[in-house]
Formats: structure tokens, C-alpha cells, sequence
């Protein structure tokens, strides 16, 4: 039972106009390949879900993918703005977008409750802070042994999950090492998951270290190996982050035209990952990553 | 001022705030600067958590991001976001987090959200990824943000992240969990706030900065302790670090 | 700030009479070098949390540690009944034995609820099961986005947790391989931790895969190195499960006296773990694990 | 009966109840056999997922306990208990469980908590371990349990893990998420439930057992399919495997 295909099929087959998706990683195994196959498929009417928007949906917002962004924190980390975004809701360009937002915690426990089947999950977080004044979906929830008033959150069950990855076999079992962030919440609450890895690899591999699979394969619809296919973004183990790529964003995203530019070249004029690669020529080479082995354990009875 | 920038100053003002040991929630900038610099130096055992799920990190280089690679490689471990966020923060453990932000007015509270009317916003700001919950649920905050008059407004456009809301008792009574802000640090002075009134109070200022200038750049009347302190300078070995390994690296120069 | 100290020092430090404690490990990894401590030290009066009391609470039970045990499924796996357990229960032998009753997953949600420090987590759980009807723990609560009723569970919070790991550095960061159970939550829900392991690490081998890490140094109190301190239960990679002494244990808790021999013996008989490893002899060769190695990734950058 | 012991016909009527691809969650005992067997003869993509953590387990040995290190050498992942309880089995993704237990009544609840009152219990049974969730919340269930007077009451004595309780359509008013029991396989025959009433019916004997015999072993007036089938006796095949790899471990013999 394969479940391998291409970021195209991929796309095609899951993720029709109109979806909601969770396109997650933080910072580390954002899935810029299927968002940038979302762009070139001209996909519109999106729900994007992510904490951090990042460059990937100030790039699929100027693409006019998005009607409504779901996230808790929207900015170039350690740069500056998310230009797109902000033209998005500040001007209403290149289309207006519908925000709901929360905090980091807000929203991973949306995924959680989500992952969990639960219509709702309590947190202590909130108190005193505006956001549930413009957020309806932050209610008081009475806890029933203490009488204490507590915040909660309804799940979250996106129609798609967007996942990067190391590696995975065919059958979508899937392990990541380094930053998880939300990637297994994510998994979990969304209807189906596609997941891209840097190296689709044998069973056998995965199974002589199962406490490394972040997802099962039950849990995934579709694996394509796509190499690269977190770049601006990092994989831990792989290439490091393109930080150069993220300060440069601060000038590409500042005016439309330049955004358009840098859409037209790396998105539209190109077929796919590998062609996107290599363009990228000797950057690629230079963000490989270091050899910093871990010692191997024992799973021997 | 001396043989440092204002930026230098505020690293080490807000890195002189922890003590050895300590489990500290740590965000981009300045905070991060202040927090590998007090590892460096008197706190060694200082334990590094970032919202990205990096637990006791000892970045080789100065992460541009708080879910940098080298956060994880040499970590004591990692978790998943929820964990941190329940496991971490809510459970109580994190005794120190760091805020910045874009406005803070006189009882504390930040806005990361917008400037203006939060449908019709004038700027649109990040919002708040982890700070909202750190302003609840750390044990104590300390706030790193420069001094202006359009920084510290009489009160914030949106509260994303609470202090002490209306002030007095207001914090406790609506029962969060931590201890709220303890200090705030500028680029001209370092502000406590009142244990009664909850209101931010200037406890020292800068070497070469007047209280008149700390005044003319705040939102209201600023009170200032008695007797006002002067804020300890750098050092000779927290520049060197400073401007040695937590220098910016290369590609970000 | 090496945390290392001496099984006998650890329990005497944080366990005192009445505590309420948490042994955690399914199956695996299960305390058992500090339950025999905790007998030889003749603790009394414990509340004792477990999902599965298994032999090692069937043994203090025998030994009159428990004045209360908090659980889910009370039994020899495979193999029969805790007799010790059931003399307490059905005859107040040697003394009666207050239960508070859950299923696994309840009570994994108590933990869970107490690592999260929430005063509840709701569950779709329990619905027309006896359990709420005898627990008073398991109450009603209503999801405020959609009204429907749901089941929840109070937080638990133990004042220790003992666990068992596979490795530890002197400063408490814990690694755990192969079945992870409830030993996270159990560990986050308490509030003094108390970890015992096969071999204490250079923190250099912790921090080259800090993805195994389960519980962060600054969660633990004190750290044991006891080799075999899981025996008769299991550590994989390291010993497998005696499960002949499972089979054996229907014998011995059979009757009061048989029970006492085996205590006499194998706990008040020895010093510590070590006697005790000494007298398994030829056993303890015979259980040690094959090699099974998994192959190392990639940390770098 | 023919070749084959009563034992080994539950379990190889058992595993003719799964499909290949299913998802199931295992319990130790017939149950394991049951499932192990199907991956090795008709179901080679059966994904086990067992209560301790193990996810798409391949036990090189028959597993002891649903805790046994075999589950997790081979295995697809790992998973915490509260996961895989929260992200599995309440998640909806498992088609299939397992129960056995000491009672089951004519409406398929089963006890395997106390017999007698619980607070003064004539005798106190293990408890419900996972059972309860995967009652309440596992798609469909198959129980496996021994046919006796005394395992077969009107009534039971606790309800552990809830199956139609009242019968009729008490489970889906109750809001039960799970289907509740599909089928129940004894050491005498197969029974389902009727579809209005969710009364348990005789759907077949196994063979060479008479209605009267089953009758006699049922604590209520037992209703029977017509025509009434019999049970497919194990095949050769899956007598081979079970006496074979499936057998008992030397240390277990």
C-alpha cells in the first residue's frame, strides 16, 4: 500500500479551492514546496492555518491562495514584517483577509483538542488579555470540581495537514528529529495529511527506531519525497536555514511589483522542487548541513 | 554614556536580572542576547526554554530565531509546542520570561497586536505569538523595550498581553496564575513597578541619562524612586562576549 | 549541580510515611529497586498511584506500606490475579486498602491534567460505564461551543514521582526508549521527581540526541544509578521481562506466608539492588538483552 | 468438534472477523492471538495498535503482555498513553477492538470490575484498564469470553465497559461515540445483536455444539439466528501458524 506521489498529485487530489489547511513547523520543516505547487495550481479560497504565517503565506497571500488566515503570530522573525500580509489587512490587497487570532498556546491547543477528538480544551492562559474580546472562540469554561473559571478553546479540524519531514517509508511513517512544534497535533486533528521528506527511505530503517516516528502511517494520505523542499525554512540533519533568504524577504516583500518578481522566478518559472533547487545553485551547497552524529541505542530484548 | 551602545546596556541591565539556576523563557532580540550572555558569564547553569521546544539550549551561535537549528543541537531535550506551553509554562516552571513589545503603558500591559482600532488597524503588528501566555503564566516578566513616547502610551491600543491591567489588586483578582512584570528595561533607565499601586515606577537610569529625559519620552507622569539609582554599565568581560561569540554571525552581519 | 545520590538517601529524603506516590512504567521500566526500598525502609500509610498496581504494589501492599491505591487494572498480566492486593480488598489483610478506581485512560488524564496543571481535562470517556457512578472524581462537565455533555477527571498531583529510565545525566536529564507510557505526565503532574536508571551518562551523550530526553534535568530531584532496578519487569535494550517470575508470583502472593518468604529474601534479606542482583545469579545473565542497534541521524547545521 | 480445541476455534473465528488494512486495537490473551494470526495469514497490513504505546507492532515472539518489549523492536512508532488513547482510540481511527472480561449480559455490557457489590465484592476482578474507552469509543468491538451460566447473566454486576446497556437505542442516546459490540465469540458459537432490540442473538455453532447446549450455558431465554450457522472451523493453515510461531515461548510453556 504506497501512498508515494508527487507534490503535484499531491495537491491536485487533496487540496481542492476552498480548503482549510494547516501548513505547519515551527521555523524548522515548513513545507515551502507543496505551498509554492498551491501557488502554481492557482489554488483560492484557502483557510491557512499556521502559528507563524512566515514567508510561506506572505507568499501565498500575494498569490491571492488565501480568504481567511488562522494564526497567532505574523511577522519575518528577527527581520521585520510579513509585507503581504500586512497590504492583505491593512489596504485590502491584493484581496482582504479574514483574521482569527490567538496566541501561540491558543491556537497549538485548537490542534490539540483537535488531534484529541475533544469539542473543547481548558487553559489557565488568557486572563486579562483583549484577545478574547475579538475572538469568539475563546470562551470561560467552568471547571466542574474546583468552580474555577478557566479559558478554553474549540478544536480545530482542518480539511488538510501540510507536513515536512526527514523521512518517512511508503507507507507514510514518518519521523522527525529536532523541533516538533505542532506537527503531531496537526497530524492528528486534520481530515487528511500529505506529508513531503527530505528522503523517502525503507521500512526496515524506520522500524529499527520507532520511538522516532512522529507520525504513523495509518495517519497519512500521500509521501512524496521532495528534497530541499523546506528551503527557506531548515531540516535539522539536512540544511540549515536560509537566513540570508528571510533578511532579504524585508526588501522582496515590500512592494507588490518586487513580490510578483520573485513569484514569477522561483514559482511560476519553475516546474517543481528540483528545478526550484536547482536555480538555487550554490546556496544549496552552502546551507548543507554539518555531520553531528548521535549515538545509536539498543532496542534489543 | 560610556564606551558601549544603548543596545549593550540593555542587554547587560536585563541579563544582571538572573540568577544562576533559574529557568528562563527566552524570546528573539534582545532577550535572547541578555540571556546567552548571562550563561556565558555569572550564570552557567542557567536553563534555556524557547516556546520552539528547545529545553536547557546552548546555542553555538546567536540563533536569529527562537527555533534556530542550534538550539536543539547540545539541548538537554526537546518537547513538543503544546508541552512547553502546559508542561512548562502553565505547570508553573518557568521563573523568568522576557517580553518585548510594541507599547507598554503605566500598569505593565503590552501590545504586539495593532496600533489603532483592532478591525481597522493603522499598523498591523505581529500579535502575540507566545507573549500573551508568558505575561499570564511565567512567574515573573521582564519587559525589554526602547524608550518613546509613542512606546509608552497612558494606556495600550490593545492589551496582548497583561501586566497588571487597571492596577492595585486588579491582576490578582482576575486570578492569573504568575507574578506579572518585575522590571522593565529601556535604553534609558530601568522601571520597577509599586507593590501597592502596581504602577511603573523608574528605579534607576542609565549612566548620562536625566530624568527629565526619561520623562519627556513616557505617556504620563512618571514617578521615579527615591533615592533614584544609576544603572549598572557594562562590563569589560560582558562587552567581550558581547561583541565576540554573541556577535552576530556572518551571514546576519 | 549533580543531582546523584543513593537509592536508600533518595527514598528516605523524599518519600516519608503518608506520602502520596506515583510509580509509573507500563510494563517497562517499572521501579522496582525503590519499591523494595521503600518496603525495607518500612514506609508506611502511602497512597500508591499506578495504572497497574502489577507485583511491585502487590508486594508493598504484603508489606503494609499502602494506606490507599489509586488505579486502573489491578492484575498479573497474562498470568492471574495480585492475591496480596485481593487479600486487602475482599478481607482488610493485612489491613483494608482504601481504592479509587479509573480506566487507563482516565486515569493517564488525571496525570495529564496534573502535568498541565489544570484543574480538569474532559473526556468523551465513560459515558454509561459504572465508574462515575463509584468515583466521584469522574463528573460531568459541558463543552461551552456546542453544549454537549462530556466526562472529566480531576488533576492529579503526587507529592513524588518514581520512575525508571534507561539513562540519565547527573543533572536529571532522563532518556527513555521503547514503550513511554504515562511516565512524562507522572512526572511533570508531581511535585519532587525521583529517577532511577540502568547507567548515569556524560551529559555530552544526552545532549547528542536531546530528542530522547523525556523528562528535563530541571524536573528531577534526584537521580540513582541501579543497574537491574526494573527487574523483574523489563528495560528494553538493556534486560528483557523475567516472565517466568510473573508466572511464579501466582504462587508465591497465593498465601500470606509464601508472600512474606519471598519478601524475606529478596527485600528485607538484602541490602539493595545490588545483593539482589547478586542472588538472581545466573537469572539475570540469562535475561540481558541481545544488540539491536538503530542507526544514528543527523544533528547538524 | 474436529482437530482443533475449543480455544483455537475463538481465535481463528476471531480472526476471520478482520479485514486487512484495519486498524486494531489488541488486548492480550485470545485477543492477541487472534489478531497476530490474521496479520500472518489473510491480513499481512493489519496495523496493531496496542493500549501500551505500540503502533503497527510485528512481534517477532508471541507477546506475554500488551506491554512486552517485542511490541515495540519491529514496531511502526511509539506512542505516550495519553496519546494513544486521545489521538487513536477518542480520535475515532480504531476500527476495530477487542474486550474480554468475567460477565457479559444480553445486551453486550461486560464486567470485569468486582462480582458482588463493589464495596464488599465477593470478588474483586482486575478492573477496567482500557477497556472502558475502547467500549465507549473503539468503531466497532469484538469480545471474546469462555460460554458459561455464570459469565452469561441477565444481568451483569458491574458495568464496566458499557455495550447497548437498556438495549433498543440507550447506547446512541447516551451519545456513545463507538458502534459498541458487533459480535461476541464464545467456546460454543458466534452471537451478534439484533439490530432494533441490540439484544444478543446465536448467529452460529461451532461445530458439533448444539443450540441447547449454548442455551444451557445462557443466564437468559437466548434467541437464535434462523437458519442458524456454523461456525468455519480453522483451517489448516491457521492451525499450522498457531501451534507454530504463535506458540507459547519456551519460558511460557
Amino acid at each position: 500500500m504506497s501512498k508515494v506521489m508527487t507534490t503535484r498529485d499531491a495537491v491536485a487530489r487533496f487540496v481542492p479551492d476552498g480548503a482549510s489547511v494547516v501548513m505547519e513547523g515551527f521555523t524548522h520543516l515548513i513545507p515551502f514546496a507543496v505551498g509554492h505547487e498551491l501557488i502554481r495550481q492557482r489554488r483560492r479560497h484557502l483557510t491557512l492555518i499556521r502559528l507563524t504565517p512566515d514567508l510561506l503565506f506572505d507568499q501565498m497571500i500575494a498569490a491571492g491562495c488565501a480568504r481567511k488566515l488562522i494564526f497567532s503570530w505574523a511577522g519575518n522573525p528577527g527581520v521585520g514584517s510579513l509585507y503581504a500580509f500586512r497590504r492583505a489587512v491593512e489596504q485590502g490587497r491584493p484581496r482582504s483577509l479574514e483574521l482569527e487570532e490567538y496566541s501561540h498556546f491558543g491556537l497549538a491547543l485548537r490542534l490539540q483538542a483537535g488531534a484529541a477528538n475533544l469539542p473543547f480544551l481548558p487553559t489557565r492562559n488568557f486572563a486579562g488579555s483583549d484577545l478574547p474580546r475579538v475572538n469568539p472562540n475563546i470562551l470561560p469554561v467552568t471547571c466542574p470540581f474546583t468552580g474555577q473559571s478557566l479559558w478554553a478553546v474549540p478544536a480545530l479540524h482542518p480539511d488538510v495537514a501540510i507536513l515536512h519531514a526527514q523521512r518517512a517509508d511508503e507507507q507514510g511513517n514518518t519521523q522527525v528529529w529536532g523541533l516538533t512544534g505542532v506537527l503531531k497535533e496537526a497530524a492528528f486533528a486534520a481530515r487528511c495529511v500529505v506529508v513531503t521528506v527530505e528522503e523517502i527511505v525503507s521500512s526496515d530503517l524506520i522500524r529499527r527506531d520507532p520511538n522516532r516516528t512522529l507520525v504513523p502511517g495509518f495517519r497519512v494520505d500521500a509521501v512524496v519525497e521532495e528534497p530541499f523542499g523546506a528551503h527557506p525554512s531548515y531540516v535539522q540533519g539536512y540544511y540549515d536555514r536560509d537566513n540570508d533568504f528571510y533578511r532579504r524577504w524585508e526588501g522582496i516583500s515590500r512592494t507588490e511589483e518586487d513580490l510578483q518578481g520573485y513569484l514569477d522566478t522561483w514559482v511560476y518559472g519553475v516546474s517543481g522542487r528540483r528545478e526550484y533547487v536547482e536555480r538555487l545553485g550554490e546556496t544549496a551547497q552552502r546551507l548543507r548541513a554539518a555531520s553531528v552524529l548521535c549515538e545509536p541505542v539498543n532496542y534489543g530484548y | 554614556m560610556g564606551d558601549y551602545t544603548a543596545r549593550e546596556i540593555m542587554v547587560t541591565a536585563a541579563a544582571q536580572m538572573l540568577q544562576d539556576g533559574q529557568t528562563v523563557f527566552v524570546g528573539i532580540g534582545i532577550p535572547n542576547l541578555a540571556v546567552n550572555l548571562a550563561r556565558r558569564t555569572r550564570c552557567p547553569n542557567l536553563v534555556l526554554i524557547y516556546e520552539s521546544g528547545a529545553i536547557g539550549a546552548r546555542p553555538a551561535r546567536l540563533p536569529i530565531s527562537i527555533g534556530d537549528p542550534a538550539l536543539v543541537a547540545g539541548a538537554d531535550g526537546v518537547c513538543s509546542m503544546p508541552e512547553v506551553f502546559q508542561y512548562c509554562l502553565q505547570r508553573g516552571f518557568i521563573e523568568v520570561g522576557f517580553l518585548g513589545g510594541a507599547q507598554i503603558d503605566r500598569f505593565g500591559n503590552l501590545n504586539t497586536t495593532v496600533i489603532g482600532d483592532y478591525l481597522k488597524p493603522k499598523v498591523r503588528l505581529p500579535g502575540s505569538g507566545g507573549a500573551c501566555e508568558i505575561a499570564v503564566l511565567a512567574r515573573k516578566v521582564i519587559v525589554v523595550i526602547p524608550h518613546s513616547r509613542r512606546a509608552f502610551p497612558e494606556r495600550v491600543d490593545f492589551i496582548t498581553s497583561p501586566g497588571f491591567l487597571g492596577g492595585g489588586a486588579e491582576r490578582a483578582r482576575l486570578g492569573l496564575p504568575g507574578g506579572g512584570p518585575d522590571a522593565v528595561i529601556t535604553d534609558l533607565g530601568v522601571l520597577r513597578f509599586d507593590q501597592e499601586t502596581r504602577e511603573m515606577v523608574l528605579a534607576s537610569l542609565h549612566p548620562g541619562v536625566t530624568l527629565d529625559a526619561v520623562r519627556a519620552q513616557t505617556g504620563w507622569p512618571l514617578r521615579a524612586a527615591s533615592p533614584l539609582g544609576v544603572t549598572q554599565p557594562p562590563s569589560a568581560e560582558e562587552l567581550r562576549v558581547l561583541r565576540g561569540e554573541l556577535a552576530p554571525s556572518p551571514d546576519l552581519a
